[in-house]
């Protein structure tokens, strides 16, 4: 045991801390400055306010897989539940599948409450489904997301026969392209969730068994933690966010594609580690994710602003992903070493 | 060690729960509990009553964790029932456990490696604060106070996975203690303590059973067992063996001995046999000096060791917990970088970068934290034990030669009477000691120069533990230099010639075995204390 | 003469298709002149198309030629452009109920669908057993080729039996897998039709490799490759829908608008897509990219 | 424990175990009659060999991330590199990017043997890349690769300018459809690989040292493995058979496109969970690889064959490999009593 050494010490280590955590943050401004430098329109309030809308839908989804990868679980079917909330929530909108923009107005529909909640209460079941899954038949949350991507995909163009549903009414459009003040809805929404998502894991009960669990499941078991409780709750959250994605994507597109959010796995999913958060559980947090989300949202937009080739851009883009991982590591060894 | 004045008295396997006022406060009837084809327990019964230290002995692979797991709710029995106050009730699982007032501390640590020490204290018990969030400020204050209570001098907002494995077995018994409850369970809390530490252990264990809390306890560690314990119940092969109780005074260890092997006890305490006059310095160790580690912040920084090991010769190395001691072999192994100093190998100076230069150069090392550090859960006996010798092993580049790798085993097996069913089930399969035994195996198919091994018989039972000395002797018979760092004090007398003391990162002391003593090691251990 | 500056935004630049109309595109600004363009790439999502066109407004862009990934989730990037003072020109496909786009310059896949399945009509006016091989599910392209090829062969009688019907989202090697399938369950069809020339070769693939040679496949884009295969009787046909021509008319009506304010002759430029086949050849745009 | 009774009775457990590791075997079996059952043109030989010829591409790719998973690692680029090696492959055969068919007979290219060895060379040199990105910038595997996912992808689209490159000549084409007695020889060369897969990782030291790493890195370490060559090589031979599957898919379609694999990391991940590796590293084998490559080839083709709805067949297919796992899970619990 470290005696009075410990305490003599016990500074250093949370200066360090501080640096340690701050990594993801200070290469974002670091590449902030950079394009801000590159092209005088990237500070250009329209265009940060663009970019924060921009990344509140996978941001949003982003904020439920936190929970999930905390727990060392995984959710690659994000993408295809986007779609089929969407669907859902256009259909309720619409009231039947119709893709005419003269129907908006909604009078056939029930509206864009109905369609709202349709849209979470289907994510959160889809979650729990997924959850149950895993929990009950001790199927690994890849297996039983991976082949939730293709089911809730094919349901998807099942309800909608392939085509997409257009045309919401004007309420319902605001939550996509709204204003409030300067500041875009889709942003307030993003911003809400993510100080409640913050809330619940910093300082409730459920959000220190979500630690728990992905730090050790069995010591967490044995410590009279409901695991099976924690993994069902974690797949229900990030359901439930998908499907506010998805009622906020229709909104600002004014319209639900059968294709939406294709790939959006991988991009959600790296927006969580770059955040920090480990795939192995336990280590993360959802200030993490938000620095996540926007790096890859401003690492899009700067490299869009310069008119870099599509090409070169991939090559851009993996290349600062792997960096700024990297950067974070560097700090992290600095700091302590 | 004990006087033997107490009586022990044989109880016929068989007595139920005496009916009445005197109900015990736990009772178990006809438990028994199968694995697949492994039966780990048969038809046994015993009680536990309100006050009392009862103590649960056997060798490795007895089935007292698998009892303990029983009560706790981890692993439903396959026959049997558990009485609770003389109600007969069903564990469903650690909450109901713990809902019934049983707390246990597990053989293999259960805290949380990537939480802190106080949120692994009150893990799914958060103190809530207004609004009904966590009050991290209480939690913190509270942690703090319930850690001092065991003599932890950390901050609780440490994350566990960088205490020392002593640190965290006092943690986790920290927060059993801090849970109100009326029977406490410890499966080997002791086995990685050292002397102070388990003397605290030992006193507040006095203290809960003043106040009525019924205790039961495993330990391989005869001398403390025979100390507190009122009663004892042995298991031998999964059966019940016997019980003991306390007369005038302790619970004699012959006693306990005899009841655990089913033979007399003479043979196997013996003093290991006498030795050859040690050879040249094998390894010579100067100034060697390391800087605090990023991977691990509360580790001890060596500050100027110097130290000679030679051939044939076997080293002890004794301190507190948090001397230094795991350093210091992880230095020498190149597991951790080292900042200044040389080493020097048989006459040539060595700058393993990397365990594997270590190993490439004739250096082993036995790791403290079998779970972590040495044991492939997942993976086959054979696999755990040929690890460290693959090349060996290889043939035209890089063949295994799986046959000679199971006759190697298989002669292992024999040698320290492991406990297995074949070499290919999964080493997670086995009991605690066993584990321990495969990985001593490990570095033993290695054959090094020079052998470090940081606490070898944690968790081994008596008659084991007298083997694996008996081996390191024999191992420095063949020339091998070894370096045994132990916190239990009797085996570093047992096994030593020699025996240096730490503190703080540096070498404090040092003796021949001849003249050593517990006393005179324990002051060496405390001696250049800062401010003292 | 002003500079412009024109931001061009493909819906994916991972198609050679598109990448063609781009580049056709960029050939015509460096030709006219004193243009500064912003290409971008939607990598098939219509959210990073949407940030595209956002990006192109806060650049100050004065026109924009693009081909929305989707016509209706592409409406409100649109309206905003349009709102912005932004001259919008749409090409191939066009954008749902958006009021003040300058102009849109297209050839319907509907009708391409359309055109393909009157070509088998025509090659086998007895009947035919029929694969038709789909685009990806949902994608808009497939969705509108599929009506064409169904609004001519649904209405065209019994004799023209579409046996096996599947997915092989656009993909080469998902079309020769699918077929392989569709030949061990069907035997050999009369013809196979495909709503891309990826598909269209990786059917022809499968069934050089079943050793047929009297099947007759249909592509759709006219790329090169397909058109090569044409010439030398691997394809029976493909669907060319100018997309050369449509990239560079639209870019020219928007810098017509821009630079002289001259409002285009209509508002709907619709050049008729045709089925390219061994006899009218010469008429594909990109003949000349065969080697 | 009961010593005698165990020795008795060993005989149970290996039996059990038997069963246990057959779990996706027969779930696939049982796949097979059904679809045999549905339709007599399913086990017709050239059906059969077609399957085996279709999985043979992303069944190669599967054997290099058995290694990779099994370190507890992950490789998200496969997709992006298989193109990017069939672009490079076909590039060296044809002597630059040309597309035309006319121009087959390689007169003008080096021929297929140094497009073989090109990819070969490119695939094991981006995998050590990514290796050496892992070990040295400690980056977690799934942020290098979700990296490399774009930037190969990113490259090949520069190099090919985004069009195929098509027509080999006939020597290169005979590796992706010609034929040794019945079967296809894309099918020998995976059939092949898979038994020294198997034998590298069942028999050899360095297939020691592979599970060692993934079962406990820091004991691997503390017992003289080194982890970062392991760590190094199970990239390289990853992208080594990247290269390979490029190659004979380029062969296969007679041509490679700058759009092939994408989204094939998917399917070769659940190739390999669903033959039994567990993502957490440390358990699996080349057999359940190879299997679980079968069950999702089957699965398709089946499918197909029986010419179900696209929309359909993907939620079938979702479901059925969560029910294959979910089956292998059942008979392992059962079997353990
Ligand atoms: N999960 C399991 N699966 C199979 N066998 C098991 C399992 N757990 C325990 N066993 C077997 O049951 C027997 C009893 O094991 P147990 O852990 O209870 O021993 P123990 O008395 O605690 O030994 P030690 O002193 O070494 O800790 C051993 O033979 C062990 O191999
Ligand atoms: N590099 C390291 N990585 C991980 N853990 C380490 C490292 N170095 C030391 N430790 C841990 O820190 C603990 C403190 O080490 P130290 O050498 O001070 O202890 P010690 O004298 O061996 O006493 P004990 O091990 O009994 O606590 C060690 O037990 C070890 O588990
Ligand atoms: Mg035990
Ligand atoms: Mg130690």
């Amino acid at each position: 045991m470290t005696t009075e050494a410990a305490s003599a010490e016990r500074k250093g280590p949370n200066m360090f801390k501080l640096i340690m955590r701050f990594g993801p943050l200070i290469f974002l401004l670091l590449l902030m400055i950079v394009f801000a430098l590159m092209n005088p329109n990237f500070l250009n309030p329209v265009n940060l306010f663009n970019v924060m809308r921009q990344i509140s839908i996978t941001g949003l989804i982003a904020l439920g897989m936190t929970f999930v990868i905390l727990t060392a679980g995984i959710d690659l079917s994000v993408g295809s539940l986007l779609a089929f909330c969407g669907m859902v929530a256009a259909v309720v909108a619409k009231g039947g599948v119709t893709s005419s923009l003269a129907a908006a107005g909604g009078q056939a529909g029930f509206g864009w409450f109905a369609a709202l909640l349709a849209a979470l209460i289907v994510g959160a079941a889809c979650g729990a489904i997924q959850g149950l899954a895993v929990t009950r038949l001790k199927v690994p949350p890849f297996v039983v997301t991976l082949g939730g991507l293709t089911i809730w995909r094919g349901l998807t163009l099942t309800i909608s026969g392939g085509g997409p549903v257009s045309g919401f009414d004007a309420t319902m459009r605001w939550f996509g392209t709204g204003l409030i003040g300067p500041v875009p809805v889709p942003v307030i929404i993003f911003a809400i969730a993510a100080i409640i998502c913050h809330m619940v894991l910093r300082y409730t009960r459920f959000g220190r068994a979500v630690y728990a669990v992905g730090g050790n499941a069995e010591a967490a078991r044995l410590s009279g933690v409901r695991v099976d409780r924690v993994l069902v709750s974690v797949y229900v959250i990030v359901g439930f966010f998908c499907g506010l994605a998805a009622f906020v994507l229709s909104a600002r597109l004014n319209s639900a594609e059968a294709v939406a959010g294709i790939g959006y796995e991988l991009t959600v999913i790296s927006a969580v580690v770059i955040g920090g958060t480990s795939l192995f559980g336990g280590i993360g947090s959802i200030a993490g994710t938000v620095i996540g989300a926007a790096l890859i949202g401003v690492l899009v937009n700067g490299l869009v602003l310069n008119n870099v080739s599509s090409y070169t851009q991939q090559v851009v883009i993996g290349l600062i992903l792997i960096l700024a991982v990297a950067f974070d590591r560097w700090l992290k060894t600095r700091a302590r070493g | 060690m004990t006087s033997g004045t107490a009586t022990a008295a044989q109880i016929p396997a068989h007595t139920a729960a005496q009916p009445g006022p005197a109900t015990p406060l736990l009772a178990i009837e006809g438990l028994t509990k199968r694995f697949g084809a492994v039966t780990a327990l048969e038809n046994v019964s015993l009680s536990l009553r309100k006050g009392e230290v009862l103590g649960l002995m056997g060798e490795n692979g007895a089935g007292k964790s698998t009892l303990l797991k029983i009560l706790s709710g981890v692993q439903p029995p396959t026959e049997g029932r558990i009485l609770i106050d003389g109600a007969p009730v069903t564990i469903t699982s650690p909450q109901h456990a713990q809902s019934l007032g049983i707390i246990t501390i597990y053989q293999e640590l259960s805290l949380i490696p990537t939480l802190s020490v106080a949120e692994n204290i009150f893990i799914g018990r958060a103190p809530i604060g207004r609004l009904g969030l966590v009050d991290w400020g209480r939690m913190r204050r509270e942690a703090r106070e319930i850690i001092a209570r065991v003599g932890l001098r950390i901050d609780p907002q440490t994350v566990v996975s960088a205490l020392s494995v002593a640190e965290q077995q006092m943690v986790e018994i920290a927060r059993a203690l801090s849970l109100s409850s009326r029977i406490i369970i410890m499966d080997e809390p002791t086995s990685a303590l050292s002397e102070t530490e388990v003397a605290r252990l030992l006193s507040i264990m006095a203290r809960l059973r003043e106040e009525g809390v019924a205790i039961m306890f495993v330990t391989h560690r005869l001398e403390e067992a025979s100390g507190i314990c009122d009663r004892m119940t042995v298991l031998r092969d999964g059966r019940l063996a016997g019980h003991l109780e306390r007369g005038d005074g302790p619970i004699p260890i012959p006693a306990i001995i005899e009841n655990m092997v089913g033979r007399a006890a003479s043979e196997l305490y013996a003093r290991p046999a006498e030795r050859a006059t040690p050879g040249p310095v094998r390894l010579e160790v100067r100034g060697l000096r390391t800087t605090p580690n990023p991977e691990a912040p509360h580790a001890i920084v060596l500050d100027g060791v110097d130290l000679d090991l030679r051939g044939g010769e076997i080293l002890g190395v004794a301190g507190l917990v948090g001397s230094g001691r795991t350093e210091l072999a992880r230095a020498i192994f190149g597991a951790d970088p080292v900042a200044a100093g040389t080493l020097t190998l048989d006459g040539t100076e060595i700058r393993p970068a990397s365990p594997a230069d270590a190993i490439a150069l004739g250096i082993g090392l036995v790791p403290e934290d079998r779970k972590h550090q040495a044991i492939f859960a997942a993976l086959g006996i054979l696999s755990n034990f040929s690890i460290a010798a693959l090349d060996a092993y290889a043939r035209f580049g890089g063949l295994m030669d799986e046959k000679r790798e199971r006759a190697d085993l298989a002669e292992y097996k024999r040698m320290l009477n492991i406990r297995m069913a074949d070499a290919d089930q999964t080493i997670d399969g086995l009991s605690g000691g066993n584990q321990q035994k495969v990985i001593l195996a490990r570095w033993l198919a290695r054959d090094p120069k020079v052998l470090i091994v940081d606490e070898p018989t944690r968790g081994v039972d008596v008659g084991a533990k007298a083997e694996v000395h008996q081996i390191l002797v024999q191992l420095a018979a063949r020339g091998i230099a070894i370096m045994v760092i132990s916190s239990e004090l009797p085996e570093i007398l047992a096994v030593s010639d020699r025996i240096v003391t730490m503190r703080e990162g540096r070498i404090t002391g040092e003796l021949p075995a001849r003249e050593a003593s517990e006393a005179k090691l324990m002051a060496l251990m405390a001696l250049g204390e800062k401010g003292q | 003469q002003d500079d412009l500056t024109i931001a061009s935004s493909m819906p994916s630049l991972g198609f050679p298709f598109f990448v063609h109309m781009a580049n056709q595109l960029r050939a015509e600004a460096e030709s006219i002149g004193g243009i500064t363009l912003i290409e971008s790439d939607g990598q098939n999502s219509a959210p990073k198309q949407t940030g595209d066109i956002e990006a192109a407004i806060v650049q100050g862009a004065d026109a924009i030629v693009m081909s929305p990934l989707d016509v209706n989730a592409l409406a409100p990037a649109v309206e905003q452009a349009v709102a912005a003072g932004v001259a919008v020109v749409t090409v191939d496909r066009r954008v749902d109920g958006v009021e003040g786009i300058l102009a849109h310059v297209g050839a319907d896949n509907v009708l391409g669908g359309e055109a393909q399945a009157r070509a088998v009509m025509e090659a086998f006016p007895d009947g035919a057993t029929i694969f038709h091989l789909q685009g990806q599910p949902g994608a808009g392209p497939a969705i509108d080729r599929n009506q064409g090829v169904h609004n001519v062969l649904d209405e065209a009688g019994e004799q023209y039996n579409i046996v096996f019907e599947q997915t092989a989202n656009f993909s080469r090697s998902e079309a020769l897998s699918v077929v392989e399938a569709g030949l061990a369950a069907n035997g050999a069809p009369d013809v196979i039709i495909a709503a891309n020339d990826d598909m269209a070769l990786g059917a022809m693939e499968a069934v050089a490799a079943a050793g047929l040679t009297d099947v007759a496949i249909y592509g759709f884009d006219a790329l090169p490759e397909a058109l090569a295969a044409v010439r030398d009787g691997g394809l029976a046909g493909t669907v060319e829908q100018f997309p050369g021509e449509q990239a560079r008319t639209a870019l020219r009506i928007a810098v017509d608008f821009k630079r002289d304010g001259t409002e285009p002759e209509s508002e709907v430029v619709l050049l008729t897509p045709i089925v390219i086949g061994t006899d009218n050849i010469d008429q594909a745009e990109r003949l000349g990219e065969i080697q």
